[in-house]
């Protein structure tokens, strides 16, 4: 590679001067680098500043997501998988929930597809928000990363009221969700949606014609459809490439074929387009949240609210273990409105109605012995949930792409093997050719617009 | 003789406070040097090759660019701090003085030293 | 295509490849050889019919304790053992792994040009850990099947550059397999203070 | 003996630790889901940055603080201890998140059970992710250690850890 001139050569002849070779510069863009995220590892091999060649070598994150599913039970699984994509969690938790579901052969009722429609595409906004504004940031506009993670606060505000956490959400359960919509739920999300809408008008016109971020995201990481197809990508990176595969549009689940929406679709493949592609999907996904929360079927269904006068449900449950059995009789057990699960007339809308498979209304479990066997047989080591043996494939759009669970089950309580097919994974795979015949510095705008998610990719 | 106790001044109190922070970060914070420690940061990783060897020239050219028209900075000062008194002439002189800067930066900039290729 | 038309014009186009097949809850299934694993999948992405320009997933199945897991009765420890809950009955129940071999590595396709999905089974022995590497078709299987080495120990020839990919150098054994205990740990740091 | 410490130096030690307090140098250490909450806490809704500490630093020469947000697997063990030994004294340790307290629910063959095996940590910040209001008390917890520590850098004594009953 260095190859010396030859010495003595005295009077450089007119001709080309000899190229002096320069040896290439093996850099280490390691694990510990802001632009990497915390754990991807890129061995650059530079001329200067020219990127020849990049090996990318990832794992740092693996916390060994799929060993864990084999160990704890099927809804127990369902923390884990909140933190594979930990940017858009309630998808990950619908893409688990719904592969199991299929696996189980049951529905979930209407509302149920409903409510996981709505809080998909919420997730689904925070994603791009995180992604644009890191991406933003990277390229030196700080204030846009302020701006969006603000409206990320109003969304994450939103998220909590109806499950109770910001990020970590666990709000789905194997056969439909934690708990329905708060009453009122149009109100407040209206209000986050114009927030939001707000702020991405804003860092539109910050970004836009900002020389400077048009200069670095116009013409770096291009990639042609044919080779992001090759490599397996999807999701907005494949959709900047031109190729309009989106799982939503293509294999619809939920309702989201009865839902309005279009699906942005770049032309060039570069950083420029995928920028584009999020800013236009954020709108997509809140007019889906809109069209949902006007089509949604009614939430509480009065169903027979028990005979009998109601007793708080913990004193019947002490009554009951005194002994005192004639003073708990022809009473109906009430439990306090804000237990998770409580809401007999609720329950049907949000969840399936197979007995073997989701939890009963706390009235029923405090209230009733049916009740009682119910919730114990769920809630006892090694029982829960026991699918039939079998082996099934779900497919969901997740922010990154098509989010695949793979789940194994040989009838036991616990998964025998759950398999993700995590959409950044493809990408990632793809990056040593992204980066090739780039500039060092074009390699920031490229890898934030992968939006690669460590715990996604290494699981 | 006065004028220049100003100056006097200025470089006493840089000395200072450069010798004050020097002195007071080395006696606060003390200094443990260990291997790890010395070794060069590469985002956590051990470093391939300390960049020895040739580099490419375009590194080279940039920096002379940049020192050339930072060196010419320095002669628009004393220009700058009087040119009312200098009038006309002093304006033709520095006009005269910029374009054949000027015309320099015009040739690097057709000939592709900006760029990286 | 649906999936029985899929599967048939597989099974058609490659009678010695496909030892078994089943479409369970609407997934197309194919079982092959390992022999014949390359031609199939060749045939999967060039056959206009199929047109599968999508190797979506690839990963490794341990189905060496399939059923064998105790399941664990009621109140063990007070020796009443009560039989739990009976699966939820299936009128079409699952054919059972793809075959006695210990390993099935799993391929999912898709074409977008179909809108159609196909699952690939190859059973693989244990002694005989290998299969054909389908990077020359899909350059995304590159990094699927080095993760499938790294948490299986199932090796594909032919692969530019077999080494782990999540799992770090000095780590000994492959994770994902059954026998290997959940927080078996091989540190590279131990305990400092 | 470490003499009785007379009012200069107790002065000065106090303004010292003022000093560092409101001026924290953070090297956000990020890998995983914390890192979400820590972008929560740093930006401006909860705004780290009314307590001194809202510049942060990706070179372990530049900073004081090494905030350790997210799960640590053994496979980044090394990088991390390489940080941490790189940092120039005096130094801190915050432990954000229960995966870098305890490894949290990721009890298995990758992860480092608690970064303590590896280094010496000052403040946990458990909570998986901790609220943002966790990780600022987090941070006034840790401004009080840097407050009383003297400006030879020597620390206060840490609690015992409380033993555990033998069930």
């Amino acid at each position: 590679m260095a190859a010396n001139p030859t010495p003595g050569t005295t009077t450089a002849a007119r001709a080309e001067p000899a190229q002096l070779e320069t040896r290439d510069m093996l850099l280490n863009i390691g694990p510990a680098h802001p632009a990497m995220h915390g754990i991807i590892r890129i061995v650059a091999k530079l001329d200067g500043e020219q990127i020849r060649s990049a090996e990318v070598e990832i794992g740092y994150l693996h916390r060994g997501f799929e060993k864990m599913a084999e160990v704890v039970d099927y809804n127990g699984v369902i923390p884990y998988t909140d933190r594979l994509n930990y940017v858009s969690p309630l998808i990950n938790n619908m893409g688990y929930c719904m592969a199991v579901e299929k696996l189980l052969g049951i529905t979930v009722p209407e509302r149920c597809h409903y409510v996981r429609v709505i809080l998909s595409e919420i997730s689904r906004v925070t994603d791009h928000l995180t992604c644009v504004g890191a991406t933003a940031m990277e390229l030196g506009a700080f204030t846009v990363f302020l701006y969006m993670i603000k409206a990320r606060e109003f969304l994450w505000e939103l998220v909590e009221k109806v499950t109770g956490a910001r990020m970590t959400v666990t709000y789905c359960r194997v056969g439909g969700v934690k708990a329905d919509l708060p009453d009122g739920f149009q109100e407040p999300c209206r209000k986050a949606f114009q927030e939001t809408r707000k702020v991405i008008a804003e860092a539109q016109g910050l970004l836009q014609r900002n020389r400077i971020f048009t200069d670095r995201m116009n013409g770096t990481g291009v990639i042609s459809a044919e080779d992001a197809v090759s490599y397996g990508i999807t999701g907005p990176f494949l959709r900047a490439c031109g190729a309009d595969y989106d799982v939503r549009k293509d294999c619809p689940y939920a309702v989201y074929d009865r839902l309005p929406f279009d699906v942005p679709v770049g032309t060039r493949g570069d950083n420029m387009d995928r920028f584009l592609v999020r800013m236009e999907e954020m709108e997509q996904s809140m007019r889906i949240v809109e069209a949902a929360l006007r089509e949604i079927p009614p939430g509480p269904v009065l169903v027979n609210p028990g005979t009998g006068r109601p007793i708080p449900a913990a004193e019947m449950v002490d009554l009951a273990k005194m002994g005192k059995i004639s003073a708990i009789t022809g009473g109906c057990a009430v439990a306090c409105p804000t237990l998770e699960g409580s809401g007999r007339d609720r329950h049907p809308s949000i969840a399936t109605d197979e007995k073997r498979v989701f939890l009963p209304p706390k009235e029923d479990g405090y209230g009733n012995i049916e009740g009682l066997m119910q919730q114990f047989k769920l809630v006892m080591h090694g029982h829960g949930v026991r699918p039939p043996k079998g082996e099934v494939y779900f497919p969901v759009e997740g922010a990154n792409g098509e989010l695949g669970f793979y789940v194994v089950s040989d009838g036991s309580g616990s998964a025998y093997r759950v398999r993700v097919r995590p959409p950044c994974f493809a990408i990632m795979s793809a990056l040593h050719m992204l980066l090739s015949k780039d500039m060092i510095a074009d390699m920031v705008p490229t890898f934030g617009s992968v939006n690669m998610i460590g715990g996604e990719l290494d699981r | 003789m006065t004028e220049y106790i100003g100056i006097a001044v200025t470089f006493v109190l840089a000395g200072g406070i450069a010798g004050a922070m020097v002195f007071l970060s080395s006696t606060l914070g003390k200094k443990h040097p260990s291997a790890v420690k010395l070794a060069p940061f590469e985002c956590g990783k051990d470093p391939f090759s300390l960049p020895m060897g040739r580099l490419a020239i375009k590194f080279y050219l940039t920096a002379i660019l940049f020192i050339l028209f930072d060196v010419e900075l320095v002669f628009l000062y004393p220009w700058a701090v009087d040119f009312r008194n200098l009038g006309l002439v002093g304006l033709t002189e520095m006009g005269i003085f910029l374009g054949v800067v000027m015309a320099g930066f015009v040739y690097a900039w057709d000939n592709g030293a900006l760029e990286w290729k | 295509m649906n999936t029985s038309s899929l599967i048939e014009s597989v099974k058609v186009r490659f009678p010695a490849a496909v030892s078994a097949f089943h479409a369970w809850r609407g997934d197309a299934t194919v079982v092959v050889r390992r022999e014949f694993l390359l031609e199939v999948a060749r045939h999967l992405k060039e056959d206009p019919a199929l047109k599968m320009n999508y190797l979506m997933d690839l990963t490794a199945v341990d189905y060496s304790t399939f059923g064998k897991k105790p399941a664990p009765a009621l109140f063990s420890s007070s020796g009443v053992a009560v039989k739990p809950a009976a699966q939820i009955p299936d009128e079409d129940p699952w054919p059972g792994p793809p075959s006695s071999s210990r390993f099935a590595v799993v391929y999912h396709f898709y074409s977008t040009a179909h809108k159609h999905r196909l699952r690939l089974l190859v059973p693989v022995e244990e002694t005989a850990a290998q299969l054909d590497s389908l990077t020359a078709l899909w350059p995304g299987a590159d990094w699927l099947e080095r993760e499938t080495w790294d948490m299986f120990g199932i090796a594909f020839r032919g692969h530019p550059n077999l080494k782990r990919i999540l799992m770090y150098e000095g780590f000994e054994g492959h994770p994902l397999r059954k026998d290997y205990p959940v927080n078996r740990r091989q540190p590279l740091i131990g305990p400092v203070n | 003996m470490q003499k009785e410490p007379s009012f200069l130096t107790s002065r000065l030690n106090e303004a010292i630790g003022w000093a560092r307090k409101f001026s924290i140098f953070q090297y956000p250490f990020v890998t995983a889901c914390c890192g979400m909450e820590y972008m929560a806490t740093a930006c401006s809704h909860y705004d780290v940055d009314r307590f001194g500490a809202g510049f942060p630093r990706f070179s372990p020469r530049q900073a004081d603080v090494l905030f350790v947000v997210g799960t640590i697997s053994h496979k980044m063990a090394p990088v991390l201890k390489r940080i941490y030994d790189q940092m120039a004294e005096p130094k801190w340790v915050v432990a954000f998140g229960v995966c870098t307290c305890t490894g949290g629910f990721y009890d298995n063959y990758a992860t480092v059970m608690g970064i303590d095996t590896i280094m010496p940590v000052d403040v946990y910040i458990p909570g998986c992710p901790p609220r943002p209001e966790m990780v600022l008390d987090g941070l006034m917890k840790l401004q009080d250690k840097i407050q009383d520590q003297h400006a030879t850098g020597r620390r206060p004594a840490p609690e015992a850890r409380p033993e555990i009953l033998e069930s």
